[in-house]
């Protein structure tokens, strides 16, 4: 009996030693964890964490410790034939154990709700950004900004000023989808006739990992967005470009040996034997597609095709070539079919489109990686 | 009950911890299960309601629903279900003649509501009300050809009812034979008091 | 009236009842073959299902895997889930209630033995029908909750979404009549003396998720229903283009899905408080609190719905009601862990392999009710929903609970129903293997999920730290497959070599322990009068009473009641006891109703042929019921005479 | 011994022996009623009550049809309490149903959407 204490001890050493290191590991600064949030929704959630994760603790130890140890101390001895005492029950106890989960959870319950509270508030003055879900990327309008009751549009990145509160007003185009940054706030759904709303603000400017978490059908897997905050006065000049289109494409581009001419691409573009307007719309120009991403200053994205490739012209080019394997199920590739892309858009024409998507910049200073 | 030659496995057996007979339990469980099943469907119809008549597509129930032929409907399950509980009474008394009357009596009627629906149903068709015309369209038509279904399968029952009581005549369990094939005859017949109140007149 | 200790011997009588061979198999009506076909054939779809598993956690094994294409993975989880929640963990409850619950309550059969068999063909049937779909254009492919609108035909033209339906359905229609037969049979079937406060707790649970079946899946039901129309037949119950409500859907769904979840857990909630109190040779601590908790869950869990929508915008008011609805489960499930605690609390624990089980599923379960605690909370659900995190909830209460309470079950009863021990040592390391790669395997995803992993992705990009988790989950999903694997191979080699098991190698305290191993056809030549709790108990130790001190003196059982070879019945003439005949009506029905579903399938596609395969169908169905009405007639308890 | 006290000889017919002139009656209310209600319904074209009058008074009229459908066609007044039991129960679940869902529903935008 009596080195069951001592063996008990040594088992201590290494399960403290795994347990700080899954604490340690979760606690890392990984591009999507919740436990270090940079926003003031995800920090209200991280605060009301804290206290019920120790409250579980506490049932967790009080459980596994009774358990562990009427296992150990109530195990039938070797020889033993002895008949315990038979039991049937004490209700005082059963009072005991009813009422005391009981107030654990009341307490859980009220501060529930004072969270709840407080996430829910939608501040007058915040800034409306419209987020649509589509199978399978994110493309987000900033209506208040806009010139002529013309939203500024784009795709996959959500530019946001920094510490003002933001109200995403959520809507999607063909199925379910969810909005997720985890580092900035909760989840909300974006549903097919519906409007949904979510409001937080960005507390430090950095550029935050997104997803669609809501299962909307064959990519969803690779439907991912960032949002990127920036301090209010980059920010602003940020919508003062984004408001006035491009201006006519001019200059070459060489990726992989081949040269471009971005006002080539443009004809291409704006082509209709192409395809491209067919689906996508570029401000200034007379492609108004509206079942693709908006590629106005498409120069300026940090993602390819919802975040599948970081951009540069070189990935440009291999996702017009090779979208359909890139990103299976992706609907340009419908049209876009690899006997489609075979037969009517050569090296060159890729070329001359990736010059011409590339030229369209905008310059803001952008923020780290958080 | 110690007697080993009898059999207390099966349903009808006298000796039933509650004392109820074990086919009447299963099925006033079944209908109750199936009371949900309604329930949803009742629901799916009132959460649309408001919808349908916001839309442009809207179609007023009120226009398409003819409530003297509902009210001609709904009489006839009453008187159905009228029948039933006579023809359950005279197999109870073991008066054949009458059982057989009303219970022939209660086919014909459910016969009757399933030609009048379908003659409903053809009506509004030509009108313009379909499964995909509108909201209105959709639920009426899932909900209430679903209650068809049921009177239909209800028919069934009875028919098969009346055929077993008529080729053994003499077995005692044919009064509980009845009593169930007629508890679901009157769920069936309860349902569309509700349907007729909630869908047709409010 | 007799009393309890004349019970069957070792030596069964021949069965008499039943066919030859497959034959025997194919018409039975015997509780117990039922229960046997529902374990087997959910044993079988609990292996594809884990062999669904491990494919997709091969492909999440490392990021930026190409084993499997989303497609497939798609498939792979869908099927999955449907598998392991409606074809797996389901049936195996059902079976083990099929074969013990009639032998609990000292009954010689469920209610309704041609109805039984009716359920069993209904539901291989709807599980094979949804496993056809892999070979009619691709599997579901849109999750086990199948969320409108991504069901519609336009998003999901294959026919897996039909055959879903049509398998849940069948299934479905299954687990109504299977649930009215466990009502029916509880209520009015037990033994004289057995009342409602001296019934077995797994008795009790059974009733429970009887009760919870019959009110949940009609609406489960009726929405399916819709979807086909909407799929098929022009309708738009969920299709927000036309004014449909995709939120309507996941209501429906969850008003379903969530006691849904209980009928997985409570039944093995039963078993827990059979096993516990057996193995610690002390009765269940505090019955009535254990028994009334159990309808309190059953009860509270129709409130609590939406607690798996909190991110879909209800508003804060309703989330507020389901997540405050949610966090009112913990009471009375705490009451049955505690319960159950100070049920080995000063017991003379007896380790074995069972015992081992429901001391993992206590363990194992209390984690993942805790994490179901923080998901209830509604602003924290919104980081955690839809995460890796929720996956891991999920799977500690339906592995770590469901699963290893049924395992604790098998342990428990395989002697009963087989007449032949498992092997202890093998399934003690089997347990040792299963639990620490269980936690392998899901722990990590409470990480993973909490660092922003979503569920259902086929493949995530490096970098996201998110690697090392999925490699432990994977690593440990393998291990896993190995302990299924020696549990297996446990029962393949006990069933031919292992210990022949006595009537009562438990020293248990309920009936099914009072007659032979494995049990006559009747179950029971004398039914049994009950007197108490623990009718065989309080015949083996008529001594004992509550005073009685730990450690005092050792108790013996009574020598009279040993149910050895020793004392046999007295010879039955055959024929005797009346038993249902055996028939093949309700096969005949349910593969009407099969050829029906296929129908119905293809019915928007195909138009007459289809239509015609239906009239077939009917008339199939019309040949089993004929044939149902006159073996029931033959075999009326007044015609035997 | 809850249940075995309780055996009946002739369990089917507990307590419900009605005459057929007693169905008669009880079918003639059933007419009246649902004449009340058509009634109600084709003179209130007119909008001489208000509509919630209206559909409080017919929802009266069918729950007494429907109460005696089920008391005395289906005999459940009278009989054993466990066929209350499982159908009362289910009905109660039924009601909360509709009545959650359509305050979910209500406006469609939810509570407090
Ligand atoms: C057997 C199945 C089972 C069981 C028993 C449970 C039990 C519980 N579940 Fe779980 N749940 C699932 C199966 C189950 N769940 C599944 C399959 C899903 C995912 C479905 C999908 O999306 O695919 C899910 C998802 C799920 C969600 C939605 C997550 C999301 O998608 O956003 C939520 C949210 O509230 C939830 C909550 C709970 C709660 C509060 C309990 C409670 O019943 C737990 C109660 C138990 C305890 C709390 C432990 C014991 C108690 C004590 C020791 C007393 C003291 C304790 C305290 C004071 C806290 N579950
Ligand atoms: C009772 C229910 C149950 C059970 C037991 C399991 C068991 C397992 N589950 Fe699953 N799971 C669900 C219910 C269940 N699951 C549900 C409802 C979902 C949600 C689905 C959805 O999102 O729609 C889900 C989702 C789910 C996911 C998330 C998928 C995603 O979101 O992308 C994962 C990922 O790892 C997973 C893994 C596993 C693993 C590794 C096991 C293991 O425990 C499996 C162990 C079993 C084996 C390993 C089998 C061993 C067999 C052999 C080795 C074959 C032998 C062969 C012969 C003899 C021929 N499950
Ligand atoms: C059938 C409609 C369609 C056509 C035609 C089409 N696209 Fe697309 N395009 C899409 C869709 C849809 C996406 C989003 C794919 C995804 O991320 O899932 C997309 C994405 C893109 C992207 C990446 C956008 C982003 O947000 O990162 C670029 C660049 C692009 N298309 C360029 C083109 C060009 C150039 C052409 C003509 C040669 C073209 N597209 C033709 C529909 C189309
Ligand atoms: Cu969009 Cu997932
Ligand atoms: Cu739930």
């Amino acid at each position: 009996m009596r080195t069951h204490p001592r063996s008990l001890a040594r088992l201590v050493g290494p399960v403290l030693l795994i347990g700080s290191f899954f604490a340690l590991a979760a606690c890392a600064n990984t591009p999507g964890n919740t436990y270090d949030p940079q926003g003031d929704h995800a920090r209200r959630i991280y605060e009301l964490l804290i206290p019920i994760w120790w409250m579980a603790l506490g049932v967790f130890v009080v459980v596994q410790g009774l358990l562990v140890y009427a296992v150990w101390r109530f195990r039938r001895r070797p020889g033993s034939a002895a008949m315990p005492a038979q039991v049937h029950g004490n209700t005082q106890v059963e009072i005991l154990w009813t009422v005391a989960p009981a107030i654990i959870v009341l307490v859980i319950a009220v501060l529930t709700f004072r969270t709840q509270a407080a996430n829910a508030v939608m501040p007058a003055d915040a800034m409306r950004v419209t987020a649509v879900g589509h199978q399978w990327w994110f493309e987000f309008q900033y209506p208040e900004l806009g010139t002529e009751g013309k939203p500024i549009v784009t795709a996959s990145d959500m530019y946001i000023p920094v510490g003002r509160p933001v109200t995403v007003v959520l809507e999607a185009k063909d199925v379910i989808h969810n909005f997720w940054v985890p580092k900035l706030a909760g989840k909300t759904y974006m549903i097919p006739g519906k409007t949904n709303y979510l409001t937080f603000t960005a507390e430090q400017p950095g550029i935050y990992r997104a997803v669609c978490a809501e299962f909307c059908g064959e990519a969803h897997a690779l439907m991912r967005f960032r949002v990127i905050a920036i301090d209010a006065a980059e920010f602003d000049r940020w919508v003062a470009q984004k408001r006035v289109p491009p201006p006519a494409p001019s200059g070459t581009l060489t990726v992989n040996g081949l040269t471009g001419d971005a006002a080539r691409g443009q004809a291409l573009f704006l082509d209709a034997r192409k395809q491209c307007i067919s689906c996508h719309a570029i401000e200034g120009t007379n492609a108004r597609g509206a079942i693709g991403p908006n590629l106005t200053y498409y120069g300026s994205r940090q993602t390819i095709a919802a975040g599948i490739l970081p951009y540069s012209p070189e990935n440009l080019g291999r996702w017009l070539r090779e979208a359909p394997g890139l990103k299976p199920g992706n609907l340009m590739s419908r049209v876009l079919t690899p006997q489609w892309i075979r037969a009517n858009l050569s090296d060159q024409e890729i070329a001359d489109l990736v010059a011409y998507l590339d030229s369209m910049k905008v310059s803001v200073a952008l923020p780290p990686e958080r | 009950m110690s007697d080993l030659t009898t059999s207390p496995h099966t349903a009808t057996t006298h000796a039933t911890s509650l004392g109820v007979d074990s086919r009447k339990l299963g099925v006033w469980a079944f209908i109750g299960s199936e009371t949900l099943f309604f329930a949803t469907l009742i629901t799916t119809y009132f959460v649309f309601a408001p919808v349908n008549r916001a839309r442009s597509d809207f179609q007023d129930p009120r226009a398409f629903l003819d409530i003297e032929l509902t009210t001609v409907l709904a009489s006839i399950l009453l008187a159905s279900s009228l029948t039933m509980v006579l023809a359950l009474a005279a197999s109870r008394r073991g008066d054949r003649r009458h059982f057989t009357l009303w219970l022939l009596a209660t086919v014909g009627l459910g016969l009757a509501f399933i030609g009048g629906q379908a003659y409903e149903f053809s009506h509004l068709y030509h009108e313009g009300l379909t499964l995909s015309s509108s909201l209105f369209g959709t639920t009426f038509f899932v909900l209430t050809g679903f209650h068809g279904t049921h009177v239909a399968i209800g028919v069934i029952w009875l028919l098969s009812t009346f055929f077993k009581v008529r080729s053994y005549p003499d077995s005692p369990e044919n009064a509980m034979d009845v009593e169930i094939a007629g508890l679901y005859w009157h769920f069936v017949d309860l349902v569309w008091v509700a349907i007729f109140v909630l869908i047709y007149l409010i | 009236m007799a009393i309890a200790e004349r019970t069957a011997g070792t030596i069964s009588p021949p069965d008499i009842h039943a066919r030859p061979g497959w034959a025997g198999w194919l018409s039975t009506t015997d509780h117990k073959r039922i229960g046997i076909m529902y374990l087997v054939s959910a044993f079988i779809f609990f292996l594809i299902g884990g062999i669904e598993a491990l494919l997709m956690r091969i492909q999440l094994g490392t990021p930026d895997n190409t084993f499997l294409t989303p497609d497939v993975y798609n498939q792979m989880f869908t099927m999955h889930g449907t598998t392991m929640v409606f074809l797996a963990v389901m049936p195996l409850n059902v079976g083990l209630g099929n074969y013990i619950v009639p032998l609990m309550i000292g009954a010689r059969d469920m209610a309704f033995p041609r109805l039984n068999a009716l359920s069993i063909w209904l539901f291989i049937i709807g599980g094979l029908m949804l496993y056809v779909s892999f070979f009619a254009g691709g599997a579901p492919n849109v999750g086990w909750f199948a969320y409108a609108p991504l069901t519609q035909k336009q998003f999901a033209p294959s026919a897996g979404v039909d055959y879903w339906i049509i398998g849940i359905g069948l299934t479905g229609v299954a687990s109504i009549a299977g649930a009215l037969n466990f009502i029916v049979t509880i209520l009015n079937m037990r033994a004289p003396g057995m009342t409602l406060s001296r019934m077995p707790l797994f008795v009790w649970m059974q009733l429970v998720v009887a009760f919870i079946l019959i009110f949940a899946f009609p609406v489960l039901t009726v929405a399916t229903i819709q979807l086909l129309f909407d799929r098929h037949f022009g309708t738009r119950f969920f299709l927000p283009a036309q004014g449909g409500d995709a939120v309507l859907w996941q209501h429906l769904f969850w008003f379903f899905g969530h006691p849904e979840v209980y009928i997985l857990i409570l039944p093995t909630m039963g078993i827990i408080s059979e096993v516990l109190p057996t193995f610690s040779r002390k009765p269940i601590f505090g019955y009535a609190f254990v028994a009334y908790s159990g309808v309190a869950i059953g009860f509270l869990g129709f409130l609590v719905w939406a607690h798996h929508m909190f991110a879909v915008g209800l508003g804060p008011l309703a989330n507020a009601f389901f997540g405050a609805a949610s966090f009112l489960i913990a009471v009375p499930t705490g009451v049955k862990i505690f319960n159950w605690l100070a049920t080995m609390w000063q017991g003379s624990l007896n380790l074995t392999t069972a015992m081992h089980y429901a001391i993992g599923f206590i363990s194992m379960f209390v984690i993942g009710g805790i994490s179901g605690i923080t998901l209830a909370s509604p602003p924290i659900n919104v980081q955690q929903t839809d995460s890796y995190y929720v996956v891991a909830h999920m799977h500690y209460v339906l592995f770590g609970g469901a699963i290893q309470g049924i395992f604790a079950g098998v342990f428990y009863w395989f002697p009963k129903m087989t007449g032949r021990m498992l092997d202890e040592r093998l399934g003690k390391w089997q347990f040792w293997l299963m639990l620490i790669s269980f936690n392998l395997t899901f722990f990590p995803m409470h990480l993973s999920g909490n660092e922003g992993m979503p569920r259902r992705i086929y493949t995530y990009e490096a970098g996201m730290g998110w690697e090392l988790w999925n490699l432990l989950s994977t690593i440990g999903s393998l291990l896993l497959a190995v302990a299924v694997l020696l549990f297996l191979w446990n029962m393949l080699t006990s069933l031919r070599r292992g210990a022949i098991a006595p009537a009562d190698p438990w020293d248990g305290a309920t009936l099914e322990w009072a007659v032979s191993s494995p049990p006559p056809s009747y179950n029971f030549a004398v039914v049994p009068t009950v007197q108490s709790r623990r009718p065989l108990w309080d015949r083996k130790y008529p001594h004992l009473h509550e005073s009685h001190d730990p450690g005092e003196e050792s108790m013996e059982r009574l020598g009279a009641v040993m149910h050895d070879a020793a004392e046999t019945e007295p010879p039955i003439p055959a024929g005797a006891i009346h038993m249902p005949s055996p028939t093949y009506a309700p096969l005949i029905l349910a593969l009407g109703i099969m050829v029906l579903g296929f129908g119905i399938i293809y019915l928007g596609d195909l138009g007459l042929a289809a239509a015609a395969a239906m009239l077939v169908g009917l008339l199939v169905m019309a040949g089993g019921i004929v044939s149902w009405v006159r073996i029931s007639h033959v075999d009326s308890p007044h015609h035997a005479h | 011994m809850k249940g075995h006290t309780g055996h009946h000889d002739a369990p089917a017919h507990a307590g419900h022996d009605h005459s057929d002139r007693f169905y008669w009656i009880v079918a003639g209310v059933l007419a009246v009623v649902t004449a009340l209600e058509v009634g109600l319904f084709i003179v209130n074209e007119q909008h001489l009550i208000a509509k919630w009058i209206e559909v409080a008074l017919l929802l009266i009229l069918s729950t007494i049809k429907g109460a005696a459908v089920v008391m005395f066609f289906m005999h459940l007044k009278g009989d054993a309490g466990i066929f209350k039991f499982v159908f009362l129960v289910p009905l109660a679940f039924a009601t909360t149903l509709l009545l959650t869902f359509m305050l979910l529903f209500s406006e469609h935008v939810g509570i407090a959407g």
